[in-house]
């Protein structure tokens, strides 16, 4: 039987008029890749930071492995298994990649209230970043200072801090944005075997690797979910194709 | 062997002006007495007590001073003077004269030649008093030296009060304090506001059309602040242990040969610093040299020396025994100057002599 | 205590908030709205009363000397912005805030240099003297009101100008990304020389304005430049009628605190306590002000954005 | 030739970026760059308009040689930039961000407006608060507005939704038709490659490979080697 | 790339070293003035160091140090008033004059006073940040200047000196020692710390802060935890400048303290474990040296720090060490 990661519940966000979320009911299963696409604007990432916590509903529930997470901070949720990775990448810049992802799995292993040990010398840390960076294929570029990275790079590197949680359900803002045709198509494969160990919410706006990954798909139009559906039923869907997707081919 | 002073003054920034006064002063002294058996160093404190320390440090360790002076300020001098003349070394104050050093922590070293801080407020208080005024509102800035004054004040002055207000240290606009003194129905005002606090109380209560008589000490209305006073000062009277019109010769020449010598009137702050040169060196001829501390010391409490301001003397706590004249400021041609109307008080010396046990 | 005592009080309050305002209204555009610490503010704040009273001492006319102050101080600026702060853009802030602390250094003594040692004299204009006639038997210098018609007036033209103009975008839009904006063809560089010009020229108009009321001497720069801060941070970092009605607030707080905190505390103390008590928490009371605004809202009153 | 690069080499502080990029642009011509990540796309992209300056080789535009030439007047040459990750000004209202370095010419606010009815709707709001595909609508309206002779797009079409997209590619068609020259950097061949004159293939900071569209598509193993595809 | 680590280790070593040596010279050379000059860089320098763990590492640009810094002196100019006059601390605490009470005493009321002004302040950023802290210090230095039993603006001479186990304070060269000692000791904690887990975080906090929290550190518990600990380093420093001097007052609290600490750290390189010392040091030797050579000293002044900020980047330490590494 399956599991729910997450399940949400008459949630509603608005920005002064606008109502960027409105009566979202959403859930994702273990082993599941869950799609959320929509127009632009339509409060995908809006969405997003609210189960991540950066932003505070108005109304509605969010349902982390049965725990309400309203009430929790973003650390604390990060805590409890939530990685995500942003639209536009926030990452520490002046440090090396390597950093970015040490800071993750230091995280997840318990307290960063430690004064005296050095990082540097605690190797158990630096391996587990590094194979973390191997999996996205940024270890050649371990020891590059963030800044110096390529916007390219700069989003495997998200999704490299984001894995190092070892969360139980990751959400995923647009992760092929940026990256190469050759690049999406390896991420596409390289979520796929994911899969088996961590839920995924995966918003993207390249369809060929929603089509490709996604058990489910959401449709988002106006902060709405118009449709909820299977990767055939979302692409036979009229009123999809309309909001949406176009003339796709 | 040479006696050696070395002198910490403010030269730099704001209120430099003083402690320029007290060197220019202090070195016509020591040019006039032809003596090359005295080396004076100076240097800037920059008004920072941490600075002052230092340089006295080095004055004390390094060039082995016998005698220290220069300071301006009240809160440098406390951090300066008691290591110094715990040391050993020799302090003539040329203008700071804070209560802690007359009384509790005096010391046979520490000479003031010019006032104890309140000297001049106490003149101030009685002469108020004498004037017949009956309800005076007074105001300082909210720091000791200003509760000091108040105080000083109203140790002279034993009436009724129109008001009382302590303002900010450094406070530029008095509007709401010159309508609570148009408000209290005084008679009189009293303030002690130093710097540039003072210029701007004065402006703006000429400005405000406010008619109440003004009274205060002469650091607001001193030489070289009045022509920034402006004629907003013409009329008020001013306590001040010197003045530039004391008809003694020794203050004839002391004026004279200060305008010769700098090409401009001589301020308080410089008569004070000429007094200070001119007390060591009566001292340092009298126990030929520095170098025998008693002998030397006796020589400074001895005060034989001729100060620009008349009769001196020190009470027990080492610190002067003078009149206070209170002045008034008078336009002569272009230039404002003061003029002495009438003594506030005669051979005082200052509150502090019983808490002083040397 | 007359009513029209209290408003009196209630009218310098806000005379002196609008007069800080006037002292702030250069640095709202230079730190607001320009992202740069220019601490050196305050020093272009003295050139402008030095020049002006310099110069007006000499010609005999407050006017001239107002105009020379605001050149002398626009002057200075721009030559400051060529010469130092262009070259620190692209650099940490807390490097604006050394070098400009050095040139607080060097406009301190060069003035001494130039002027000398003693404060010089500055009156307020013939024009402006003396006081007029309000309502409810309170008469107000001219003068001051006319600072609180000028700093008004400043605060609308540089309302106007920061928020409706081409030109005002496009400072906003080279603070957010200086590159970008050089991208898409406008001479920043040039651009932001002219905005800190205006902006020392405020100060130098504020400088002579205020000068006329308060000592010209150096060092009188100081107080200002952190009384502009505090009144800025409250307002909300780049909105000018934040700044305005931040000024307003503090002028009030001030004054109103200065007069009335002592004799509140006389309602329970002996009389020199509730003094001492009343003075000592009014010096403090705009710090007050500022962090019980910052603890409310930790982006000032009129966040331009969060 | 509107815009022509020979053998430029450009550095971030004392790494090499570029080792010798050569490209041409002719009026009206749409060139594609290609090239996988950080291969030097966007650097070629900042090395034209002189945000980064390259240390060797030459660029000319129309006729004027940059070099030393700050980023400014190169644009005012006319170039007009949209840029990788955006980079709207976010203190700036969206009517503020499309105005502030409007030039004068064909694009109006009008036009950007029909282009982007998004945007239109969102005049009055702050950039910052703009969702992701807005903001890249936005960046794209802003660099129309400066009327510019080359456009320059990077990756201008990351974030948006299919349909925009659509929208956004018949609006380059659009301005193709009517003589734009374009400089366009895209990860989507399938919709790049139809519309390109030409292409050109960065690896490693050099120019690898130039041709036409139609050759690279018929080119599996070229795709394979430099694209990753 | 390790040659730069190199320079700055070598460059580091000669700092320290050059310190130590400079009194030892100056005994030799029988101009024990020196030590104390030498003394007091030691000091700022501890202040700094303080300083440089919020600013430099945690990017809490705090424009209040001198709270701290004055506090601590405070501690030990408060606690030897007592001791002179033989009374109590409000009539709770015996004075003491064992200076290794006085220190703890200082650092922890230090700390404490950083917890509630981080508390509050915490909330803000950036310039508000820089703002809230100047008001919170400014508040404390009216407190200062008006508390009339501790001298108000007049300030507090020590008249006794403090007291340590086995060694002379008195002696100049000791107490150096002993400032030289508490130094090395400031700077090697924080090195130990920046390279801690904790250190990790708290330089992710300045680099940004929603990445520290999206992987799951609460950002401020660790910010007010930086500050606290910068606030306890700059506070010792504040107690040892008290002893050095002889004499607390108000100008230790003033902004134009918290300037001049922040002026130490900016000057020697913000983020460089050595920066504080370079820069206190730079500074003072300036101040002094050229303040005996003209009156016109802070006209020069200016101009070399100008010329330092133009022409080097990163500070002293960014002139002379290189850029700084952060990976
Ligand atoms: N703080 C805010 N204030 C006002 N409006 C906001 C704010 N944040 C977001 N919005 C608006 O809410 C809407 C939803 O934004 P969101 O970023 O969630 O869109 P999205 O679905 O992620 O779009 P995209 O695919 O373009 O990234 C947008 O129209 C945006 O302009
Ligand atoms: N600011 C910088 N400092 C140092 N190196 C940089 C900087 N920006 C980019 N680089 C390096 O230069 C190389 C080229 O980067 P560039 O951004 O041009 O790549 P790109 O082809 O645009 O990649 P992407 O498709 O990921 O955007 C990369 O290896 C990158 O690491
Ligand atoms: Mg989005
Ligand atoms: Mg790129």
């Amino acid at each position: 039987m399956t599991e729910t990661l997450l399940e949400i519940k008459g949630l509603r966000k608005s920005f002064g008029a606008l109502k960027a979320t409105d009566d979202v009911n959403l859930d994702v299963q273990a082993g599941e890749i869950h799609a959320l696409i929509g127009p632009n604007g339509a409060g995908k990432s809006t969405l997003i930071g609210q189960i991540a916590g950066g932003l505070k509903p108005d109304e509605g529930q969010i349902r982390f492995l049965n725990r309400d997470v309203i009430p929790l901070s973003v650390a604390k949720r990060a805590r409890m298994g939530l990685g995500r990775s942003f639209q536009i990448s926030s990452l520490a810049m002046e440090v090396s990649a390597l950093k970015n992802v040490i800071l993750a799995v230091q995280a997840r292993e318990g307290s960063s209230f430690k004064f005296w040990k050095q990082v540097r010398s605690d190797q158990g840390l630096m391996d587990e970043a590094m194979i973390q960076l191997e999996r996205v294929g940024l270890a050649d570029s371990a020891r590059t200072v963030t800044s110096e990275l390529s916007h390219g790079q700069r989003r495997q590197l998200e999704v490299a801090c984001a894995l190092a949680l070892k969360p139980k359900l990751l959400l995923l803002d647009e992760p092929m944005a940026g990256l190469g045709a050759g690049g999406s198509q390896r991420l596409t494969e390289f979520l796929e075997s994911l899969k088996a160990e961590v839920g995924i919410l995966l918003i993207e706006h390249d369809m060929d690797a929603v089509f490709q990954l996604a058990d489910r798909i959401s449709v988002l139009v106006y902060g709405r979910v118009i449709e909820t559906g299977t990767v055939d039923q979302i692409r036979q869907s009229a009123q999809v194709r309309e909001a949406y997707l176009g003339e796709e081919e | 062997e040479n006696v050696k002073i070395g002198m910490i003054t403010t030269l730099s920034g704001g209120g430099s002006s003083l402690g320029i006064d007290v060197r220019d002063g202090f070195m016509l002294a020591i040019k006039q007495s032809g003596r090359t058996d005295i080396d004076v160093m100076i240097e800037d404190d920059a008004r920072k007590p941490d600075v002052a320390k230092q340089i006295s440090d080095k004055f004390i360790q390094k060039e082995k001073v016998d005698i220290l002076t220069g300071i301006i300020w009240s809160n440098l001098a406390m951090a300066v003077v008691p290591p110094a003349v715990r040391q050993g070394v020799f302090y003539i104050s040329p203008n700071a004269g804070p209560s802690a050093l007359a009384g509790k922590a005096c010391h046979e070293n520490y000479f003031n030649a010019a006032w104890q801080n309140d000297n001049l407020h106490e003149a101030m208080g009685g002469y108020v008093s004498a004037e017949g005024h009956k309800k005076p509102f007074i105001l300082a800035p909210n720091y000791p030296a200003g509760k000091d004054a108040l105080t000083g004040f109203k140790r002279f002055y034993t009436g009724e009060l129109a008001g009382e207000v302590y303002t900010k240290l450094g406070q530029t606009d008095y509007a709401a304090e010159i309508a609570q003194i148009k408000a209290s129905g005084a008679d009189s005002v009293y303030f002690f506001l130093p710097g540039g606090m003072g210029i701007a109380f004065m402006k703006q209560y000429s400005q405000s059309g406010v008619s109440t008589p003004v009274f205060g000490p002469a650091f607001s209305f001193d030489q070289g602040i009045l022509a920034a006073v402006g004629d907003a000062a013409v009329g008020v009277k001013n306590s001040s242990q010197w003045s530039k019109d004391i008809d003694t010769p020794a203050n004839k020449a002391f004026v004279e040969s200060f305008q010769k010598e700098y090409g401009r009137l001589p301020s308080l702050y410089a008569s004070q610093g000429f007094d200070s040169a001119n007390l060591i060196i009566s001292a340092v001829e009298k126990a030929g040299g520095a170098k025998d501390a008693d002998a030397f010391r006796a020589a400074l409490k001895a005060a034989e020396f001729t100060s620009v301001r008349g009769d001196f003397k020190f009470a027990s706590n080492n610190h002067p025994i003078q009149d206070i004249y209170v002045r008034e400021v008078v336009k002569e041609g272009d230039v404002l100057t003061n003029k002495i109307v009438a003594v506030g008080l005669k051979g005082h010396a200052n509150a502090y002599v019983d808490q002083c046990k040397m | 205590m007359t009513s029209a005592f209290v408003i009196e009080q209630i009218l310098n309050g806000v005379q002196f908030g609008v007069m800080l305002f006037l002292m702030a209204a250069g640095l709202t555009l230079v730190f607001g709205v320009m992202g740069l610490i220019n601490l050196a503010h305050g020093s272009l704040y003295m050139i402008g009363a030095f020049v002006c009273a310099w110069v007006s001492g000499w010609i005999g006319s407050f006017w001239i000397g107002l105009v020379a102050g605001l050149l002398a101080a626009a002057a200075v600026g721009a030559l400051m912005e060529i010469l130092v702060i262009r070259r620190l853009y692209q650099r940490d802030h807390l490097d604006q805030v050394l070098a400009t602390f050095a040139m607080i250094l060097i406009f301190s003594e060069g003035t001494r240099w130039l002027f000398g040692d003693q404060p010089l004299w500055l009156d307020i204009p013939q024009l402006l003297s003396g006081a007029v006639d309000l309502p409810f038997g309170v008469s107000y210098p001219l003068y001051r009101l006319a600072i609180i018609l000028v700093g008004v007036a400043l605060a609308i033209g540089l309302y106007m100008l920061i928020t409706k103009t081409r030109l005002g975008m496009q400072i906003r839009a080279g603070e957010s990304d200086r590159e970008m904006i050089g991208a898409l063809g406008i001479n920043i560089a040039t651009l932001y020389t002219v905005v800190f010009a205006l902006g020392a020229a405020l100060a130098g108009v504020a400088g002579s304005f205020v000068g006329a009321l308060q000592s010209v001497q150096v060092g009188m720069g100081e107080p200002v430049l952190i009384l502009a801060f505090v009144v800025i941070v409250i307002g909300g970092i780049g909105s000018i009628e934040g700044a305005l009605v931040a000024s307003v607030l503090v002028g009030l707080v001030d004054t109103l605190g200065r007069v009335f905190l002592p004799q509140f505390f006389a309602l329970f103390m002996e009389p020199s306590a509730a003094t001492s008590v009343g003075s000592a928490l009014s010096s403090t009371s705009i710090y007050i002000l500022m962090a019980i605004v910052l603890i409310w809202k930790p982006k000032g009153l009129f966040a331009a954005h969060d | 030739m509107m815009l022509a690069l020979e053998n430029i080499e450009t550095f971030y502080g004392p790494s090499q970026a570029l080792h010798g990029v050569s490209l041409e642009i002719g009026e009206g011509e749409m060139v594609a760059l290609l090239g996988r990540n950080g291969m030097g796309k966007t650097t070629t992209v900042r090395s034209i308009c002189n945000l980064s300056q390259p240390k060797r080789g030459t660029i000319r535009f129309s006729g004027t040689e940059t070099k030393g030439l700050p980023a400014y007047k190169v644009a005012r040459l006319g170039i007009g930039l949209v840029p990788e990750g955006r980079r709207c000004f976010p203190n700036l209202s969206v009517w503020e961000n499309l105005v502030a370095t409007e030039r004068a010419g064909s694009w109006t606010l009008e036009k950007v407006y029909d282009l982007f009815p998004r945007l239109k709707e969102r005049a009055n709001q702050s950039a910052q608060t703009l969702s992701g595909g807005e903001q890249q609508m936005l960046a794209v309206g802003r660099a129309l507005m400066t009327n510019p002779k080359l456009l320059i797009l990077d990756e201008a079409t990351e974030g948006l939704a299919p349909l925009i997209r659509q929208e956004i590619w018949s609006a380059i068609r659009t301005l193709k038709a009517a003589g734009q020259a374009t400089l366009i950097i895209d990860k989507t061949l399938k919709e790049l490659l139809p519309i390109a004159d030409r292409c050109v293939i960065l690896e490693k900071g050099r120019d690898v490979w130039t041709g036409t569209p139609d050759a690279l598509s018929a080119d599996r193993d070229l795709q394979d080697r430099f694209l990753g595809v | 790339m390790t040659d730069t680590l190199n320079r700055e280790t070598i460059v580091n070593i000669s700092l320290a070293f050059l310190l130590l040596a400079a009194p030892m010279l100056a005994l030799a050379l029988d101009e024990p003035f020196y030590i104390s000059l030498a003394t007091k860089v030691a000091i700022l320098s501890l202040a700094g160091v303080g300083l440089n763990l919020a600013l430099g590492y945690g990017g809490m640009i705090s424009f209040g140090h001198a709270a701290f810094f004055g506090v601590g002196g405070y501690v030990a100019g408060i606690s030897a008033h007592h001791m002179f006059e033989g009374s109590d601390f409000l009539g709770l605490f015996a004075a003491t004059d064992q200076l290794l009470l006085i220190w703890p005493m200082a650092i922890i009321l230090c700390g404490g006073l950083a917890i509630l002004i981080g508390l509050f302040s915490l909330r803000t950023t950036g310039v508000y940040f820089i703002m809230i802290t100047l008001a919170f210090a400014q508040m404390i230095y009216y407190l200062g200047i008006s508390i009339p039993t501790y001298g108000g603006e007049d300030g507090l001479p020590i008249y006794v000196r403090n007291q340590l186990p086995v060694v002379s304070s008195d002696d100049p060269l000791t107490f150096f020692l002993v400032c030289y000692a508490l130094l090395m000791g400031g700077i090697f904690l924080s090195s130990r710390i920046i390279g801690s887990r904790f250190g990790a975080a708290l330089q992710t906090a300045r680099m940004n802060e929603v990445r520290l929290a999206t992987v799951g550190i609460a950002p401020f518990p660790v910010k007010l935890t930086g500050f606290v600990l910068s606030a306890m380093i700059t506070g010792l420093a504040g107690a040892l400048f008290a002893e050095l001097n002889g004499f607390v007052g108000p100008s230790m609290l003033s902004w134009h303290r918290s300037g001049e600490i922040m002026i130490f750290v900016i000057l020697g390189g913000v983020g460089r474990l050595y920066g504080p010392l370079a820069g206190a040091a730079l500074f003072i030797l300036l101040e002094f040296f050229i303040g005996g050579f003209t009156d016109r000293w802070q006209f020069f002044l200016g101009l070399i720090l100008l010329g330092v900020v133009l022409f080097a980047k990163g500070g002293l330490m960014g002139l002379i060490a290189g850029r700084a590494r952060h990976d």
